[in-house]
């Protein structure tokens, strides 16, 4: 039987602990732009503008149906050629932002388009303009409709970015490597590491649940 | 793994990796190859067994022993006091000399010399180890997931030096043929095969392969197959 | 002892996909039993089976996949109950993709308007065809985008399979890689791969989406 | 099988701290046939609504037909096949035809046969003066329209009691009548009917007895004439006295 | 400005191969109270709706506020501040409340500050009888409520024309006549209005021109008097005879 001895990992906890901020600050950040992007592009999506449209599609169905490993190896390693070099952890987050706009802009366009012809109408009827009908009278309630696959996508996200150690940045993942090489306490680390991820997801779903009680308790229409 | 189970099943499950050339790799029709596997067979035939080969990674290489899903490794695992408080190694079986590389102009002579330079090493290797141990404060060092990411990033200008074996060394320098040179020495490095604690009589068996085909040209056999030069004398002598 | 990028190493990955077809039906069978019960049970009225719902979901949506096969496979073995690599790959996939689909899932059963479900009680119809016939087919207008990208991630997601021993097309483009430092002849050539698996699926989402804005609501 | 169709006791209904149902006590005789009005908030769709158990109740019992709701969830599956309902605001499938609609409950829970089922559809359409919709979408017929489909597929389960909420709001004077003629007939028929209506003419020409509600009482109940006639409480009268 | 608040010539609407509205002519007075009434399915909401150009048209035009609609996209944008617009199925925005409902168009189109548009809003819903309903969510009114609502919130934005889509349909009588008397007082106040209205008493009472559609045409139009008193055509004469 495998003899357990978690003592190498929790001599060298700090490490660990230090990875797991990083994870925490690069996925934050990624969330907050990858949002930016994804309502973007789903307004562009839903826009009337028929080359806006195209070219949103080209980079949505680019970048879903490709690896995001295939992604941050292009960026990392293929801009310089034209003369664009980034620091890996930047080249992670660029990375991290662009794909997870692919995915949410389809979402939040599934989103918008569940909202009732006759809610836009009223906004229309009010004088308001196509911007403050999206502002006000459109994306909170598209944004609730389709807010358990957003977060979902966004606690994705958090695990997959530990793809990034690919291109040598640093985050939870590339800690919990360094240390397997150094100790090859192999099960204890995964062990913890899994323990750790799932504490950084329980902590996005409760902010998460904080920010859905903020803004989308209202009592659903009838 | 125990001797007697594996005698009775007629095979030993031997993990190696095929990422790893000319060590481990898959020839044109996916089956294992290269110096690890003709190892590999040469032990199984010693044995008397037939030899089941299991491909695994670098990563994964040692849960794989010690869960029992191989018998032994003969995957290029570097002898380090580490691992060894972790399986059991033979004598070594191969080696490697590791130094650090770089661009043609680069002035780096020693380690001290590092110090404000970026360095890339494959994340969990013996000269990520080895560059960790002697690179001076200031030093950054960026660890990729294998070595091909390492020398992609050294390729495409992120980097000016790499932490590196003479063996992929040379596949680098056939791609970019003078662009780089060797800096400095860091270490040779001898590999084992490994096996799980407590697996005496395999161990035994293991080793008792090792030094024959150390002495009967066995092992210079291979390594001139796959290395282009007899098994050098740094493993030949080690214990 | 480098080697030129050759047809047979496209060939080698090309070969390789069949793994990725493989785990991603698996994947794709199990998760969509499994999200389905999941959508079910924490839109359900007892609120033992929401709780129980809502604790899956954070458990196997909050932890990586990596993470799951390698303790599933070695895990197991290790307490001295080995497992045969592909059953540990369909386990640790269909837990992971039931709860990301359960999640997606039970947000679109939620968009519908609670009026649908009272017409529906109100017409006598039994829980399931509730389900089946009223709520669930609106509810599909919501989720589709989302679920096809979910599973376009899921396909990508099998490479993780690796771990435990898998050369599905990932793997196959490291190890071409690793024998060649071709990245970009390799990597382009998965990618386009990829895009092959993953491409049908988008344009199936499409076509299905238009056929349901046919009966849309004022 | 009891004499009385519906029997309400003691029944209280809160909304969060709302209390919008109190002490509601009601005995529907089988085929009677049912107005209930009363001021706008007064709980008039609520205290329908608890009678198909759409809305849980917090004390009191009611049974239907003959089966105690409260006492167990297989029950309310039975009541409900026998219990049609018009809503205040349809609720309509949108993703199905007309035609849809009104087959869908018949042939899941009844199992009848889609031919037949078909032919009931149709039936009622014609009833309600829309058999030219059958194939449309619900966002693509008028308010009436809407409003006639909705109580077509409530007929198309031949229900024992149907419960109407305002049946006749978005209709114009003309289909007011030719609905009140079709409810008219479904009485006669000797079905139970409960409806929630503003429309007085109908209650005095069919109500058996009419109901007045205000903030969650029945305040007055009675037979048309002396309800309209001779109305006892304050409440009505003024209620009344804006109609006339 | 001119004298004329609505100019609508030669209106053609489809709804793909259905004629929804025929060559509709219809001129509205500055002030002017019309009422349009109509079997259901005949093209009133249709007609209101093309006004501010929520249904576009595909052939005739539309002249509101002497601005020419059909011309371009800026000119509706402006209009539509002017026009207010009473939904039938009232189209409440689920997420705000009773009184951010009220208060977000005044605040965003009109700049009113905050404190001025709650007040604006608190007195057009006390008006319509519901101001202790202001920090409810739409799905926690009754529909009547849900109605008084719709109708508040379209006047917080002082409009100078008024569209109402059946504004009363989910009223009980007293209701009714309180919002008729709201109606009647913003007539008084000089405000053209165009109700669609199954209440004939309102059209005997405010109406200065009562129009009667079919099928999509304006088959008849007079004065209260003479259209109740004299009615001209056939299908109109029906219809009046069902009402009495
Ligand atoms: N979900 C809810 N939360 C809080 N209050 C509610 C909710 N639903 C209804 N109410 C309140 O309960 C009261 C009764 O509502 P109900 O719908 O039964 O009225 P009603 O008599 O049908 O009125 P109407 O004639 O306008 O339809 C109303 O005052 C309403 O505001
Ligand atoms: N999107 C649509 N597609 C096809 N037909 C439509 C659509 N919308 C409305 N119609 C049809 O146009 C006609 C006019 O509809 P409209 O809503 O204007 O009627 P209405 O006079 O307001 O009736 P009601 O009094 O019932 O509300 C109806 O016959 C309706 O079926
Ligand atoms: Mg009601
Ligand atoms: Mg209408």
């Amino acid at each position: 039987m495998y003899q357990f001895n978690f003592q190498p990992v929790f001599d060298n906890l700090d490490l660990l602990l230090y990875g797991a901020w990083l994870t925490v600050r690069l996925s934050f950040l990624a969330m907050i732009l990858g949002l930016v992007v994804s309502l973007l592009g789903a307004v562009a999506k839903t826009s009337g503008i028929r080359p806006l449209r195209w070219l949103v599609d080209v980079y949505v169905e680019v970048i879903r149906n490709t690896p995001f490993l295939i992604q941050i190896f292009f960026i990392f390693f293929g801009l310089p050629a034209v003369g664009i070099s980034m620091s890996p952890n930047t080249a992670a987050l660029v990375a991290l932002v662009i794909n997870v706009g692919a995915y949410g802009t389809e979402i939040i366009r599934a989103g918008i388009e569940s909202i009732p012809k006759g809610q836009i109408e009223a906004g229309r009827a009010l004088g308001l303009s196509p911007v403050h009908i999206f502002r006000y009278v459109v994306v909170v309630p598209a944004l609730r409709n389709i807010y358990p696959a957003l977060t979902s996508q966004f606690i994705y996200l958090m695990l997959t970015s530990s793809v990034v150690s690919v291109i040598s940045a640093n985050d939870l993942a590339s800690a919990g490597a360094d240390l397997n090489a150094r100790t090859f306490a192999s099960f204890e680390i995964y062990l913890v590491l899994t323990v750790m991820y799932f504490l950084l997801a329980l902590g996005f779903s409760t902010l998460f649940g904080v920010v859905r009680r903020a803004f989308f308790t209202y009592p659903a229409s009838r | 793994a125990d001797l007697a189970a594996i005698e009775s099943a007629g095979t030993i499950k031997v993990g190696m990796l095929v990422d790893f050339p000319p060590f481990g790799i898959q020839d044109a029709s996916g089956t294992p190859d290269g110096y690890d596997a003709d190892v590999a067979k040469a032990l199984a035939e010693s044995l008397g067994v037939q030899a089941q080969i299991v491909p695994v990674t670098g990563p994964n290489r040692i849960p794989y022993l010690l869960s029992g899903q191989v018998d032994v490794l003969v995957a290029s695992l570097g002898i380090t006091e580490e691992r060894a408080q972790r399986v059991d190694f033979s004598a070594p079986y191969a080696g490697i000399s590791i130094a650090v590389y770089g661009a043609t102009g680069t002035e780096v002579a020693e380690p001290a010399d590092l110090a404000g330079q970026t360095i890339a090493v494959a994340r969990a290797s013996t000269q990520d180890t080895g560059v960790t141990e002697v690179a001076p404060e200031g030093t950054e060092i960026r660890r990729f997931d294998d070595d091909a990411s390492a020398v992609q990033a050294l390729l495409s200008g992120q980097v000016n030096l790499i932490g590196l074996s003479n063996v992929v060394f040379l596949q680098v320098d056939k791609v970019a043929a003078g662009k780089f040179d060797k800096k400095f020495d860091l270490s040779s490095q001898v590999q084992g095969i490994a096996v799980a604690p407590g697996s005496d009589a395999l161990l035994e068996k293991v080793n008792a392969f090792v030094q024959t085909a150390r002495s009967d040209g066995t092992l210079d056999e291979i390594h001139q197959k796959w290395l282009g030069e007899p098994l050098p004398d740094f493993v030949k002598t080690a214990e | 002892m480098i080697r030129e990028f050759s047809s047979a190493d496209v060939m080698f990955i090309v070969m390789a996909v069949r793994w990725t077809l493989v785990l991603s039906a698996v994947a794709f069978l199990g998760g969509a039993v499994g999200g389905l019960l999941i959508a079910l049970a924490r839109t359900s009225g007892s609120k033992a089976l929401r709780r129980i719902s809502a604790g899956f979901i954070q458990v196997f949506q909050g932890t990586p996949l990596l993470m799951q096969l390698f303790l599933v496979y070695f895990g197991l073995a290790v307490v001295g109950l080995p497992i045969d690599p592909l059953l540990a790959a369909a386990v640790a996939l269909t837990l992971h993709a039931s709860a990301y689909l359960g999640e997606i899932w039970r947000g679109s059963i939620e968009a519908v308007p609670s009026g649908q479900t009272e017409a529906a009680t109100a017409l006598a119809l039994s829980y399931p065809h509730r389900m089946r016939h009223v709520v669930l087919p609106q509810a599909m207008r919501i989720a589709t985008a989302p679920t096809v990208g979910f599973l376009v991630q899921l396909i990508k997601g099998t490479s993780l399979a690796s771990i435990i021993g898998f050369t599905e097309l990932t793997r196959a483009g490291q190890i071409v890689n690793n024998a060649t430092f071709k990245p970009f002849l390799v990597f382009g050539t998965v990618a386009i791969l990829y895009f092959i698996l993953c491409w049908p699926l988008s344009l199936m989402a499409r076509r299905l989406e238009a056929r349901m804005r046919l009966a849309v609501t004022r | 099988m009891t004499e009385d169709a519906i029997i309400m006791r003691a029944v209280n209904k809160y909304y969060g701290g709302f209390h919008a149902l109190a002490d509601i006590d009601l005995t529907v005789r089988r085929g009677e046939r049912i107005v209930i009005c009363g001021p706008s908030g007064s709980g008039k769709s609520t205290l329908i609504r608890t009678i198909n158990q759409l809305e849980p109740i917090q004390s009191g019992s009611i049974v239907v037909d003959g089966v105690e709701l409260t006492a167990g969830g297989d029950n309310v599956a039975k009541v409900r096949q026998d219990v049609g309902m018009v809503f205040q605001n349809f609720n309509l499938f949108p993703h199905m035809t007309v035609l849809e609609n009104c087959v869908l409950s018949p042939m899941k829970t009844r199992k009848t046969p889609r031919a037949e089922a078909e032919a009931t559809a149709r039936h009622y359409l014609e009833r309600v003066k829309i058999p030219e919709q059958a194939d449309k979408y619900p966002a693509q017929l008028s308010g009436g329209q809407q409003q006639r489909v909705a109580i077509a597929r409530a007929l198309c389960m031949k229900p024992r009691i149907m419960l109407f909420d305002e049946p006749t709001s978005a209709l114009d004077p003309e289909m007011v009548k030719e609905v009140l003629d079709t409810m008219i007939d479904l009485a006669r028929e000797g079905m139970t009917m409960l409806c929630v209506t503003h429309e007085m003419e109908f209650a005095r020409a069919v109500a058996d007895r009419v109901i007045f509600m205000d903030k969650g009482v029945i305040v007055e109940e009675g037979a048309p004439d002396a309800f309209f006639g001779n109305p006892q409480n304050d409440r009505l009268r003024n209620f009344l006295g804006q109609i006339a």
